[in-house]
């Protein structure tokens, strides 16, 4: 069975980070959020604890098919050590790819930013699943805003979509 | 002016455009090709629309939003880029700002329901009011009285002068600080007038209320502007806009959609369900529940794509060369009274006339054994009827499709109806 | 029990029937054909219906009601004949019992709303209860909750065996002598579970509810009779019986429609209309605002005429035969757990299940890849994914088109899934 | 111009009665009743005095099309001066005409009964016009029910439809 483009969604890097998610589990943090993916349910509990500018950890729990526990995965993998300023520079570029409707190929600049995270890439052709692919990300957007001040006064927010 | 039967020189090239109007070519009574000049009620929908329904139901159809398949990613593209083009006509500052409905009735209930159910400062109650005109659609009429029954509020309305046109001189008086919304037609479907924006818009915003807008009558007609026309809500309906029936459009305003509630409640609408409790998406979802009308959307999107590609600009031109000839023309029939507005300045293409003491039931009966078809009738908007002290009228309503040789064939049927019953 | 590829002996003839439906050819993915099994979410539509628009928009097109022109008339008795056959399909006692809406989610909200604002002793308020289940769709939650929140009225619910059916076991605590309306489900549309009728009806008779039947998921399926169910009203959407989208029912019993008040206001209707009051024209049209889904009514009447003629005991029975063999093969798949009831007894022909920790999309997208479409989630019905502690399901779902052969299609793409993730 | 399916429906009895209608205008009655066709916004005020079970007068005003005025006048020219139990039974076969849609031809016993109120035949073809031409007579029957106590006791009604 030819599987061409399934196989460019889920890359083996993807599977591997689904079948080996990176600092799974909630540890301490400076402000905690829980997203939903309100068209399919996925959900995610995520923590971010900041060291001055620097991410010191991101922590998280949730449920959710492959993309978007490997994203989460990711994402972790990324973010933990960097400062705020390259973090947003990263979830940027990752926003950017996902929502190019599978028209983006990374350039050399994109592959060294994202790292695993190119990955994605076949993703963002399945309007269905970037949702999965984004939702820990937003999740570590809005945690960020929180743990900073910079966000609103709501407490956690329920929203993602 | 000059006309002929050809068409007028310079506007639209109708013989191409009824071409692609399938209807159009429709025989009646033993030969008599259709005159239809009923537009105003519903529009004619051209072959561009019809294959964008059958294309979407013979390669497309699924449920949306929700599926991983194929056909589901290809109808949701398909649904949310209707929306997107809706947007852009409508020249939405956010595709998200635009709700698709079943019929412009719909929109206008969603509105004066969430004004109802909504928090501070939006809320309609006991010590509120609500400011409409005599020349509304029963549409933009009963939804209010509702709304003024349910809640306390009081509803208030402006009137007409003699010449088809709303009465302004005593806005400071109608329009107060208590007044929490105006809601008004862009263009009258009975009289054919057009509004003005700029001084309703102007009291309203200085006494901070919102401002509904139904534009049925007017999208449809002439390129049109969310921006430009100073609303916080736009209404119009698909099927007069050479759209499907079934569906209809609700533009609001990005942050009054994410303060106000929701309306109907159901599957899409929501964010998360437990049965205690439900928390919503965001707009435009907030407001489409259940299954939308997701072919008719798409059938709208082509509509608008057609009408684009002729033009707003030169249909708007065209329906005003059209109700120039029109109007003149029918100033000649004895006995012929217009009810609105006798130039073609700020109006739109629909006219209405009674005849003599003649009924308009009998005038419309006689002029569909000719073949022409026109609207008989209070057209739903009967507060204007009582108004002008006539129990009833008859219209003719115009579109891209129409010629001079249509407003010539009905001059004749008014003729032969004068002596039917003289 | 017997089965082949070719079709059950003795059950519908499907390579006849799936010429009707011109989806079905459709190839995806590098040359696989569609194995289309999501008809719990929106059914495919068969030409006959596809026709019966076009020939709608293309010969008749017209506003209905307000007419004497010949199309108006003809547009009004297509309209209203798809009322008569929507009526015959039910078994209503009175055509006038049909009120067309645009999907089963108003139909549910405009019965909570009647409800909200009616007078006595239908009037919900602070005193009183709403019942409902675990099992329904968002659509039949969140109006009541809606209902709830703005009357101060209490919402109670049915709970769920761990079979997949719902508990009766505390029906006379559940509803009481304050109970003013008890909606349920006939069919669940994620579970597949047909619920039992009597007990709910006689309970609910016994102190006076009403009752309130979502048969979304039950009337495409099976010969239905209203007067058989012991209803007060009924809800069902077009889109799921092969008719367009844009179309929904609510049938009541006709002096409830006459007691109750209007929900929508607008045009048509009315019965007279003033600035300073208006009455209701009698049900069904006092609940039909604005311009009705009228090409979707005529559409849903040739499919009312299609499913009639291939008769719904047989498509029943067909339905039966096809799940019996899916659940059969389906439990031989390892790691695969089924959400709902295990036999083809009391069942309709949704199947959801699980498949050991792989997440339903990603079954869903390796389905998909291999051209079979399947709907993943929580189906609208997330409270019976939080009963079962799941966070959602694959659910293949099967209708009158639907082959043995697609089942086995379904069975070997779940081993393709157990593969790739295994 | 060839107008024969109209002349069908606009018979020279019918535009008779329409340009010189009998017993228009308002008397004394024992009841009065104010019906409105809501798809056209015909509408009728229409009075009945009995003398016993004689109908002693029919007095009516209105505004409408050619049908309903005609049918008014046919009413009143019909009824006045009948036994109620005669005069149902010309409602009732006026009603069964009606409703016919164009398939009933009437035999001679209808023709005897109905009189002039024949010449609705050819209306009965326009679903649009047969609630015109119903309009007097459902105000009648409904006059009567309260004139003769046997109606709901709700004052005038409202509803034509
Ligand atoms: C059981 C049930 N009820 C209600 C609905 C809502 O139908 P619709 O989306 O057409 O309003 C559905 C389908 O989505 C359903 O399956
Ligand atoms: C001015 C105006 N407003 C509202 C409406 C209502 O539109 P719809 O019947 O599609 O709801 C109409 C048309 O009937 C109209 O002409």
């Amino acid at each position: 069975m030819a599987l061409v483009k399934l196989d460019s969604m889920y890359q083996d890097v993807i599977l591997d980070h689904y079948k080996h998610p990176h600092g799974r589990g909630l540890r301490d943090g400076d402000a905690e959020v829980h997203h939903v993916n309100p068209t399919c349910g996925d959900e995610i509990t995520l923590r971010v604890r900041y060291d001055g500018e620097r991410i010191a950890d991101v922590s998280y729990e949730g449920q959710g098919c492959s993309i978007s526990q490997a994203s989460a995965s990711v994402l972790n993998e990324l973010l933990v050590g960097k400062e705020l300023e390259q973090a947003r520079r990263i979830q940027g570029a990752f926003l950017e790819l996902m929502q190019s409707r599978g028209q983006l190929t990374p350039d050399d600049a994109m592959e060294e930013l994202l790292e695993d995270a190119v990955a994605f890439a076949g993703v963002s052709k399945y309007p269905a699943r970037v949702k999965c692919a984004l939702l820990s990300w937003m999740a570590w957007k809005d945690a960020t805003a929180q743990a900073l001040g910079a966000g609103d006064e709501d407490g956690p927010k329920e929203r993602t979509a | 002016m000059t006309s002929s039967r050809r068409g007028f020189p310079g506007h639209l090239d109708t013989e191409a455009i009824r071409k692609d109007f399938p209807v159009l070519d429709r025989v009646l009574h033993d030969g008599k090709k259709l005159v239809y000049l009923d537009s105003a009620a519903t529009s004619q929908k051209p072959r561009q629309v019809l294959d964008a329904l059958s294309d979407y139901y013979e390669q497309h159809n699924a449920n949306v939003h929700r599926g991983v398949h194929v056909l589901a990613e290809e109808a949701t593209a398909l649904y949310e880029g209707a929306r997107d083009k809706v947007a852009a006509f409508i020249n939405a500052p956010s595709r998200d700002e635009v709700i698709f409905t079943k019929n412009a009735s719909e929109s206008l209930n969603l509105v004066a329901n969430m004004l109802g159910w909504a928090d501070e400062p939006y809320r309609v109650d006991s010590d509120t009011e609500i400011v409409i005109t005599e020349m509304e659609h029963h549409s933009n009429i009963v939804p209010w009285q509702l709304l003024a029954q349910r809640t306390g509020a009081k509803l208030k309305w402006f009137g007409l002068t003699d010449d088809g046109r709303l009465d302004l001189s005593r806005i400071d008086e109608l329009i107060t600080e208590k007044t929490k919304v105006v809601s008004y037609t862009l263009a009258s479907n009975i009289l054919g007038t057009f509004n003005p924006v700029e001084e309703i818009a102007r009291r309203a915003q200085e006494v901070g209320a919102l401002v509904v807008v139904d534009a049925s009558q007017a999208v449809p007609h002439t390129a049109f502007d969310v921006q430009a026309i100073q609303a916080d809500f736009v209404a119009f309906t698909g099927h007069k806009m050479c759209g499907p029936t079934g569906i209809g459009v609700l533009w609001g305003r990005q942050e009054l959609l994410e303060d106000l509630p929701p309306f109907l409640g159901g599957g899409e609408m929501i964010e998360t369900v437990s049965m205690h409790s439900s928390t919503y998406a965001p707009a435009p979802h907030k407001f489409e529940a259940g299954t939308p009308p997701i072919a008719q959307a798409v059938g709208l999107g082509a509509a608008v794509d057609y009408l684009s590609a002729i033009g707003m600009d030169k249909i708007a031109a065209h329906e005003h060369a059209i109700v120039e000839y029109a109007l003149e023309r029918l100033l000649q029939v004895p006995d012929l009274r217009i009810i609105g507005p006798t130039t073609a300045e700020d109006r739109g293409a629909a006219i209405s006339f009674t005849l003599g003491d003649i009924h308009p039931h009998d005038v419309g009966q006689v002029l569909d054994e000719q073949g022409i078809a026109v609207r008989v009738g209070h057209h739903c908007a009967r507060p204007v009827c009582l108004r002008y002290g006539i129990p009833a009228t008859t219209r003719a309503s115009f579109y891209l499709y129409s010629t001079p040789a249509e407003v010539d064939a009905l001059v004749d049927g008014l003729e032969h109806v004068r002596n039917f019953f003289g």
